[in-house]
């Protein structure tokens, strides 16, 4: 199939984001009640968009030119005086591997959101959103430009946008979706600079264009000869700005504060957005302009800055899912610790890593988020895990679920894909030139990462339930259900195309076959690697387990961490207070700021103004008073005059018509006997 | 000749009532009386169509215009809405015997000299519809679009004036 | 046992005297048989020896008082069917004190009207008081004898007969305003408005919607549509108006305009009892009154008849084989139909407003009845197929829909606040 | 006598009554009665002339007679129109209390 | 003959509405709504003419008015007028229909509006300084009158101040033109802009001033300055915008409309056709200067509306913000860099903004005073709450409207925005760098107000409003196509300007 389809492929894959996008529109114009139709709409649409980006991702197995860079077609979008400007999509490894995760991931989890979403009032235009969602995320995925990237971003910020305001009433949820927007809308501001930079010096924005493309040789070696403020190159400097882009969206410290607040959102949004594709775009944006990290001077300033971030990302983030309570609080900082580990392995050069590590942590922290969404549907939209327990009976296969997205994630051996990724991302930042401070940083959040999972796990299914709401939970239907098996299956089967003994995967985006050679397990390095992994997971596991293999039975108690810790766990808790420091240091300035603004506005102009006004009022009534005296009065006397001559001379009108009719009817009878007087 | 002889004293009566009676109604009713006579005279004298047509514009249309409108400018005492006789009598006489005598003349005159009692043959529609709306087409169409101007001049002059207070918007 | 006996006698002295090996040749098949009278009368008054006006006046006033006779009796028929009727759509039993089931309640109500005191109040002008009841009842006999009922049936084949049957319907304005007026009282004065007002406004759409038929048939003459509606597309479907694109939208704008010209529910304010007592019947009582109602009714047998031969072809059968079957069994049994489907939206709609009234018949009737004209002459044009339906659907569906839409935004009834219901 | 000085003299005498009743009615719509007799008078010459005029068999006479009563029935409506806003702003359909003209 | 009609008729049309007495209020209105149609139709028949290859117009009409002093009544249409006159048409229309739905004004109040259109279309084609300024001057009459005598209780002062600022500015700039004049012994647009670029300009303007000893250079930047002025205020720039947030927020809706979707645009169309072409040789010394006006402009209006309570303020200091991109841009274009591409996407930005702009602030007013209609009068941030539940078609194409405000691609915000940076970066990259804030707190401001009008629990106050009925929607659903199709497919509009923007950037002589 792949074969025959690849001629129309260029064209085909248009469809893939504009199909989800044309539902999304479609769907915007359903009323509430066609929300069944809308859902099946969207669903309809991702579908063929999915078998198409499989498609595609079939063609790009079996690479034609090796080495070479793909030659999409390229179309003028438009142009202004006499420069054109082009967009266009591009299939390559790289987009055909996250185009068709994201498809499939969103293909299911928009299955499991019909039954999540069941009873929602607003049913259709979840879907709507959704599909926006994903539409603008898979024009992301293909784009072969910067700036349709750069639009299809922004478009997915909205659709995050409404998803995380999809409560709108709940000022919370409001307060959250803003925050988001905003946030990334920082970064984004970011993005569009270095954009416009990288623009202004190379005059296209097209990442593959028959050699003249951004991401080509000729342009990077032209990029990289400029040199402007700072002693920078364009292309470092433009590489920053894409960076702190990237960490907006991708929720990297700092600009990750509204990540966690926006798991107010619906679970499925949390699992889709911004768990799986969203806030995987950042990674992805950098995975994709990696050659202009690359090639940005001798500094490598840009890489590290990426690896130094990711690192201290995934630590901090890891800390802080420590003191958290709310489950999906936990899965939202947790994924921002994951989004770190991409960040390290992209900054110590390692595409194939990061994106390895980016597809199977979709998978699994999809599962995971609709694992706490059917756990959260199971306990009555209970969310908090200190008011659980004890649910592994009730809902065994959501547990069955949740337990493999877990170990997924919490890097258990051999057979699931987080194991592997993760140990490719250790891999890769242990390897690096450039210091070892991101590989601890990284090794130490993977530790953390098996404890938190473990605690999250125990809390949640393990011991006595805490609270009344949660002691009759039922398990999800199975529309809810199907979804988190394949989910499942993905987490642990992915592993096989990772694995150093067959690295199918990483050999596939840079463009090489692979070699099945089981022996390569046994190098030292990769098993030194293994056996790193090992250690650091069974220290977590064990040690979660010693601290919290006997939970108390009041959900109000203390946590034993809390115990333990003191102050530095409610620190924790509170993301380590910075919110409360950007209230402090960027919000309340800037009101503070408008308010003098404001205050200029209406103190000093208004004065002003009133002061030129008094002046001209008082020229324009000095020269009305002479008019009015001088010239009208005269005038008017004149007039008065006339006007009595005039009124003798009307007396004879009568006014009544018949009157004049019969003056006129008698004047004609006296013509008309003239007139026979005359003739006869 | 007989129907004619029977029908146009009728004819004259009923107008002459239509012009002398004081009571409005009266005088509307007797006109539509005069009129519909006229009518079954077209009919007997072998312009059916047009009788028919006749019928229904003046009697369908016209008096039943003129009796509304007589019911809607009604004063209110019965005294002030009598149309007694006129004063102006001997004017109105003064004007209109001139006319009369002048168009008996010019009939008696003008009288082709052979006018036979069955001259022409009666009426065929199909050949006036022909007529209509093969070689009078723009006469057919000025009169359309007078009578669309008509319908929209008379809607325009008699709703009422001034904006009333509308009501609130969609509620 | 009788009937057929006197019938055959009948013949068996009809075609053995002298008219059979006369004149005329009187075959009585089935299709003639309601020519009897007619027949008859000339026959007697040619073996009389009359002169020739004389038996032309004979035979009209035969022919003029056959139809008379059958719908007067159908009128009989018809009060208590409708009672019947409207009785069983209301869950209730109707009249069926008087005879069995009711079946002499007719006879019992005109004994009853024609036997109760005639009222003249008054205020009211004599003699128009007496002319208005007249007047009402006949223009609905004079359009009753231009209607085509059979084959053979048919009284007076006018050539104009759409125009004489529409110029006649316009007197019966007249009439109901000299009723309203005559009476000297409000009642019937609002009334007499109410109804002059909605017939006005009803008679554009009405006649509008039979101009489409007239322009397709080329001609005025009622014998001439139904003449043109002979036949049978793909062997069974009748050549009818009603089954072409345009002929469909008439025929409902004549059906409801219909309904409209004689003042029945749901058009019925002039008459509104919870409203205006009984409009400008009001002051009428005893004969007077049952001449109003009679004119009602056969005004809307005439109407009937009139839509029938338009639109559902006259007297032709539905089907080709049912040839056999007298044409005029099947235009009464159409009109049965035609006269139940009026009786049904009796029972079922309410009342409307007057300005809905007012409304629905210039911005949504008279629009869509103007709209079949084009239409009619596109259907003409585009070879009255497949393709004509195509056409004439597409270009009349476009407009219905804004006009309904305009309309019903218009119209849509503003939401009412139920104070004391709840 | 043949029919057409018959009609003919009808329709003077109807053409006169017309106008007697222009000239001398008060009520407003009456005037517009009279009118309508006038131009009845005149139909009644169209049809006069084309039924026993001369032979010529053109059809003339009833064309010009249907638009003369289409445009009657336009006058009526007009001129009541007017009429009736006039009503509503005098209360009165007296002609001889609309000198609003006079000098 | 087509661009006389279209500058007759809405004149015309005031002329019918001014003397048919007795006309209704809704009656003219609605007479004014069709008549409005007219424009926008002639507009359109005018955008379907074929192009001048030689002078790039596509209709112009001449008279020689006073031949004697060298005035003659040039009017002339190219690409950009174009654009603009169909702005012009479109937004008239726009706010005579809102004025017809909100019920607001009568017979002289459309009238108004309607000179006011005519005068704009003059303004727009106008090649000769004298017919220019008069309409430019005319338009102040009909929109002092429209905001003094419909507009809210501060509306005498407001329109008194808006009034009296401009007539200012236009003093100044009446000052420069005459000096001009006297230097150059023509008013001609074209001409001027000839002199100027052949160099003429500065040694004359010497010559004629020799009296005061100041050098060409120095004089004409003066005349520069003098005409800024003018411009400045009717666009406004920082700071001379002090009129504006009152104007905006006292003046009836639809006349808000129009200060936001037409008059603004005078300013820009000013900018770019006169400021721009008759001195390419001073501005360069005065671009730093102007543009940290302009900077100031976009920061502080972006600022000022984040501490706004009234959605009509916020509104009003918005459009501030957005204008000072289009005051920003130009004066990039003015500065002496010769990077075609740039210049190029500078003035194509100015122009795409100004027209998005004016439908997108257009439409977001409409939907406030819809809101101001449902809630009776109120408009502060805090009357309103939740409206979402409430009233969901209406908060979604108000929505779609601000998200266009604030820039989001694929609707027809963002490819000015983008142009314009894109512009502006490769030619004053500091100012380009510190706008970007102005955008990011244009998304602060906006989303503060969709928080707090739309999203949270619903006000009680709003719990029975009654969503878009469907002449609404049929009103908004045109201006919403006017969002979405240049956000999707900007060709459309700047394939009417592309070739205007060569033959003003060969007229710089701003080589590839």
């Amino acid at each position: 199939m792949a074969d025959a389809l690849s001629p129309y492929l260029p064209t085909l894959l248009w469809l893939v984001p504009l199909l989800p996008l044309l539902a999304g529109g479609i769907t915007a114009f359903m009323p509430n009640r066609m929300g069944r139709p809308a859902s099946w709409l969207a669903i309809g649409a991702l579908l063929v968009s999915c078998v198409i980006a499989v498609a595609g991702l079939a063609c790009s197995l079996t690479p034609v030119h090796e080495h070479a860079a793909p030659t999409p077609p390229v179309y003028t979008w438009f142009s202004f005086g006499d420069v054109a400007l082009q967009v266009g999509l591009v299939l390559d490894p790289l987009s055909a591997a996250m185009g068709a995760m994201v498809t499939f991931v969103a293909l299911w989890i928009f299955i499991y959101s019909t039954g999540y979403m069941k009873h929602e009032l607003r049913f259709g235009r979840f879907f709507c959103f959704l599909s926006l969602f994903s539409g603008a995320m898979l024009l992301v995925v293909y784009s072969n430009s910067l700036l349709l990237l750069f639009m299809a971003w922004e478009l997915v910020g909205l659709a995050s946008y409404l998803l995380i305001g999809y409560y709108f009433e709940k000022p919370s949820a409001a307060a959250a979706a803003q925050k988001a927007f905003i946030t990334t809308r920082v970064g984004d501001m970011a993005f569009f600079l270095g954009m416009i930079w990288l623009y202004g010096q190379s005059h296209t924005l097209l990442f593959f264009d028959h050699g003249r493309g951004l991401l080509e040789t000729d342009v990077l070696g032209s990029l990289a000869g400029i040199t402007t403020v700072g002693g920078l190159t364009v292309s470092a400097a433009a590489a920053l700005l894409l960076l702190v882009g990237a960490m907006g969206k991708s929720g990297q410290v700092p600009l990750h504060t509204w990540l966690p607040d926006a798991m107010e959102g619906p679970t499925p949004v949390s699992a889709l957005i911004h768990a799986a594709t969203m806030v995987a775009a950042g990674v992805f944006l950098v995975a994709r302009t990696h050659p202009i990290f690359m090639n940005s001077g001798i500094t490598g300033l840009p890489l590290s800055a990426t690896a130094w971030i990711g690192g201290i990302t995934a630590l901090y983030a890891a800390c802080v899912a420590l003191g958290q309570n709310d489950i999906k609080r936990i899965l939202a900082y947790s994924t921002v610790s994951q989004l770190g580990f991409m960040m390290v392995a992209l900054g110590t050069g390692g595409v194939a890593a990061a994106m390895f590590h980016l597809i199977a942590h979709a998978f699994f922290k999809a599962l995971l988020f609709l694992s706490a969404g059917s756990v959260i549907h199971g306990c009555h939209d209970e969310q908090d895990i200190r008011r659980m327990g004890g649910l592994a009976k009730a809902m065994p296969k959501t547990f069955f679920a949740y337990a493999i997205g877990m170990m997924a994630l919490a890097g258990f051996p051999f057979v699931f894909s987080g194991f592997w990724s993760k140990e490719a991302v250790l891999h890769q930042a242990e390897t690096w030139p450039g210091g070892h401070g991101p590989f601890l940083l990284a090794a130490t959040a993977a530790l953390l990462t098996a404890f938190y999972m473990t605690r999250q796990a125990l809390l949640v299914f393990f011991g006595k339930p805490r609270s009344p709401g949660v002691s009759h939970p039922h398990e999800s239907p199975p529309v809810m259900l199907v979804p988190l098996f394949v989910l499942a299956a993905g987490a642990m089967l992915l592993a096989l195309v990772g694995t150093p003994a067959w690295p199918w995967f990483e050999e596939w985006l840079t463009g090489e076959s692979a070699v099945f050679n089981i022996w390569a397990l046994a190098k030292p390095e990769a098993l030194k690697l293994i056996g790193l992994s090992l250690v650091l997971v069974t220290t977590g596991v064990t040690a979660s387990w010693l601290v919290y293999r006997n939970p108390s039975s009041d959900s109000r108690a203390p946590d034993p961490l809390e115990i333990k810790l003191g102050g530095v766990w409610k620190f924790l808790g509170d993301g380590m207070r910075f919110d409360a420091t950007y209230d402090r240091c960027i919000i309340a300035p800037l009101a503070a700021l408008a308010r003098v603004v404001d205050g200029i506005e209406r103190q000093w102009f208004v004065p002003l103004m009133a002061l030129t006004e008094g002046l001209i009022k008082m020229v324009g009534r000095w020269t009305g008073n002479a008019d009015e005296k001088g010239l009208n009065d005269g005038f008017n006397q004149v007039c008065s005059g006339l006007q009595g001559s005039a009124n003798s001379a009307s007396a004879s009108q009568s006014g009544r018509p018949q009157a004049y009719l019969r003056a006129i009817g008698l004047g004609a009878s006296v013509l008309l006997i003239l007139y026979f007087w005359l003739i006869s | 000749m007989i129907p004619l002889l029977i029908l146009s004293p009728l004819i004259l009566l009923a107008a002459l009532g239509a012009v002398w009676k004081a009571r409005p109604v009266h005088a509307a009713l007797l006109l539509a009386l005069s009129l519909a006579l006229v009518a079954v005279l077209y009919l007997t004298i072998g312009a059916e169509f047009i009788g028919l047509v006749q019928f229904m514009v003046y009697i369908g249309g016209v008096a039943i215009l003129i009796v509304f409108a007589l019911l809607i400018t009604r004063p209110g005492d019965e005294a002030a809405e009598l149309d007694r006789r006129p004063r102006s009598l001997g004017v109105g006489l003064a004007c209109v015997l001139p006319v009369l005598g002048l168009l008996l003349f010019a009939f008696s005159k003008g009288l082709p000299a052979s006018s036979a009692v069955e001259a022409n043959p009666a009426l065929p529609v199909q050949a006036l519809g022909r007529e209509l709306f093969e070689n009078s087409v723009p006469a057919v169409l000025t009169v359309g679009v007078l009578l669309t101007a008509v319908l929209i001049g008379a809607a325009l002059f008699a709703r009422e004036t001034g904006d009333k207070p509308e009501p609130p918007a969609s509620r | 046992m009788r009937l057929p006996a006197l019938i055959g006698l009948l013949t068996g002295v009809l075609t053995s005297s002298g008219w059979a090996a006369g004149t005329r040749p009187l075959m009585l098949t089935g299709e003639s048989l309601p020519l009897l009278p007619q027949h008859l009368v000339e026959f007697v008054l040619e073996t009389v020896g009359a002169p020739a006006w004389l038996v032309t006046l004979g035979s009209l006033a035969a022919a003029a008082g056959t139809v008379v006779g059958v719908f007067l009796s159908a009128f009989a028929l018809l009060s208590l069917i409708e009672r019947k009727t409207l009785a069983r759509i209301q869950n209730r039993i109707g009249p069926n004190r008087a005879g069995i089931f009711g079946i002499l309640q007719p006879v019992a109500d005109g004994i009853k009207m024609l036997t109760k005191e005639d009222i003249v109040p008054i205020k009211a002008e004599g003699f128009l008081h007496l002319l208005a009841p007249i007047l009402i009842v006949l223009p609905s006999i004079l359009a009753l004898g231009v209607i085509p009922y059979g084959r053979e049936w048919n009284p007076v084949p006018l050539e104009l007969g759409l125009v004489f049957f529409f110029a006649t319907g316009t007197m019966t304005e007249v009439a109901v305003f000299i009723a309203g007026w005559a009476s000297g009282s409000k009642f019937p004065m609002l009334g007499a408005m109410r109804a002059i007002s909605q017939m006005v406004s009803y008679e554009l759409p009405l006649i509008i919607s039979a101009l489409s038929v007239v322009m397709l048939s080329g001609t005025l003459s009622l014998t001439g549509i139904v003449a043109n509606q002979a036949g049978y597309h793909l062997g069974f479907i009748p050549a009818w108006n009603i089954l072409t694109p345009w002929g469909f939208v008439a025929g409902m704008v004549f059906a409801i305009a219909a309904n409209a010209e004689s003042n029945r529910c749901p058009f019925d304010l002039p008459e509104g009892e919870s409203e205006i007592v009984a409009g400008h019947m009001t002051e009428y009582s005893g004969f007077k009154y049952a001449l109003f109602f009679m004119g009602e009714y056969l005004g809307l047998f005439a109407i009937s008849g009139l839509g029938i031969t338009l639109f559902l072809g006259g007297w032709q059968a539905p089907l080709p084989g049912l040839d056999f079957v007298p044409s005029w069994i099947w235009f009464f049994g159409k009109l049965a139909v035609v006269i139940f489907v009026f009786l049904w939206v009796r029972g079922t709609f309410p009342r409307v407003r007057i300005d809905q009234l007012m409304r629905f018949a210039w911005l949504c009737l008279i629009p869509i009845a103007l709209l079949t004209l084009p239409v009619a002459a596109l259907w003409k044009f585009s070879g009255e197929g497949a393709l004509g339906w195509l056409l004439c659907s597409a270009v009349l569906a476009v407009p219905f829909i804004i006009i309904t839409v305009i309309f019903n935004r218009r119209m849509a009834p503003a939401i009412r606040t139920y104070h004391y219901a709840e | 006598m043949t029919p057409l000085p018959l009609l003919l003299t009808l329709s003077a005498l109807l053409f006169v009554l017309g106008l007697f009743a222009v000239l001398s009615r008060r009520n407003a719509i009456l005037v517009l009665v009279g009118i309508e007799l006038m131009l009845n008078a005149a139909n009644l010459n169209f049809i006069a002339f084309w039924r026993y005029g001369p032979q010529d068999a053109d059809l003339t006479g009833p064309l010009f007679v249907l638009f003369s009563i289409a445009i009657a029935a336009a006058e009526a409506a007009v001129g009541l129109a007017i009429i009736l806003m006039n009503f509503r702003r005098t209360r009165s359909t007296d002609l001889n209390r609309l000198d609003s003209l006079h000098g | 003959m087509l661009l006389l009609s279209l500058l007759s008729i809405p004149l015309l049309g005031a002329a019918i509405l001014g003397g048919w007495q007795g006309l209704g209020h809704s009656c003219a209105r609605r007479l004014a709504v069709i008549w409005a149609l007219l424009p926008v139709l002639l507009a359109v028949v005018i955008g379907s003419q074929q192009v001048d290859p030689v002078s790039g117009l596509l209709a112009s009409c001449e008279s020689r008015w006073l031949p004697d002093a060298g005035i003659s009544l040039r009017f002339a249409v190219d690409g950009t007028s174009w654009l603009f006159l169909l702005l012009t048409s479109l937004v008239s229309l726009f706010a005579l229909v809102a004025s017809a739905r909100l019920e607001i004004g009568g017979r002289g109040y459309c009238a108004l509006i309607l000179v006011l259109e005519g005068m704009l279309f003059g303004v727009f084609t106008a090649r000769h300084f004298i017919p220019w300024f008069l309409c430019w001057e005319m338009t102040l009459i009909p929109s002092y009158l429209l905001i003094r005598l419909w507009g809210g209780p501060g509306a005498p002062r407001a329109a008194l101040r808006f009034f009296i600022m401009t007539l200012g500015g236009s003093v100044f700039m009446l000052l420069g033109f005459l000096a001009l004049q006297l230097a150059a012994g023509t008013m001609d647009f074209n001409s001027l802009a000839t002199l100027a670029a052949n160099h003429e300009l500065m040694p004359k303007l010497a010559a004629t001033f020799v009296g005061t000893g100041y050098s060409g250079q120095f004089l004409l930047g003066v005349v520069a300055v003098c005409v800024f002025l003018g411009l400045a205020v009717k666009l406004p720039v920082f700071p001379f915008h002090a009129w504006l947030p009152a104007a905006y927020a006292e003046a009836p809706t639809p006349v808000t409309m129009l200060l936001t979707g037409l008059l603004s645009k005078m300013g820009v169309y000013g900018l770019l056709r006169i400021l721009l072409p008759i001195f390419p040789e001073v501005l360069p010394g005065l671009a730093p200067c102007l543009m940290v006006l302009a900077v100031l402009t976009v920061l502080l209006g972006a600022v000022a509306a984040l501490a706004q309570r009234d959605l009509k303020r916020i509104l009003a200091y918005s459009s501030v913000n957005h204008l000072g991109y289009c005051a920003m841009a130009v004066v990039a274009a003015a500065a002496l860099q010769t990077d075609r591409s740039a210049h190029a996407a500078a003035i194509s930005g100015t122009i795409l903004q100004a027209f998005n702009h004016g439908i997108i602030a257009s439409t977001i007013f409409f939907c406030i005073g819809l809101m101001e209609q449902r809630s009776g009068g109120a408009r502060t941030l805090t009357d309103f709450g939740g409206l979402r539940a409430r009233v969901p078609l209406l908060c979604s194409l108000m929505g779609l409207a601000v998200f266009a405000s604030l820039g989001l691609p694929g609707l027809s915000g963002f490819v000015g925005e983008f142009l314009i940076f894109n512009g502006v970066f490769a030619l004053v990259p500091w100012a380009a760098a510190l706008a970007v804030i102005g955008l990011l707190l244009t998304a602060v401001f906006f989303l503060r107000m969709v928080r707090l009008v739309f999203h949270g629990p619903l006000n009680p106050a709003c719990a029975q409003w009654p969503d878009l009925s469907t002449a609404e929607r049929w009103i908004l659903a045109p201006a919403i196509a006017l969002i979405l199709i240049p956000g999707l497919w900007p060709q459309a509009l700047l394939q009417c300007i592309n070739a205007d923007t060569v033959r003003l950037l060969d007229l710089l002589r701003i080589l590839p």
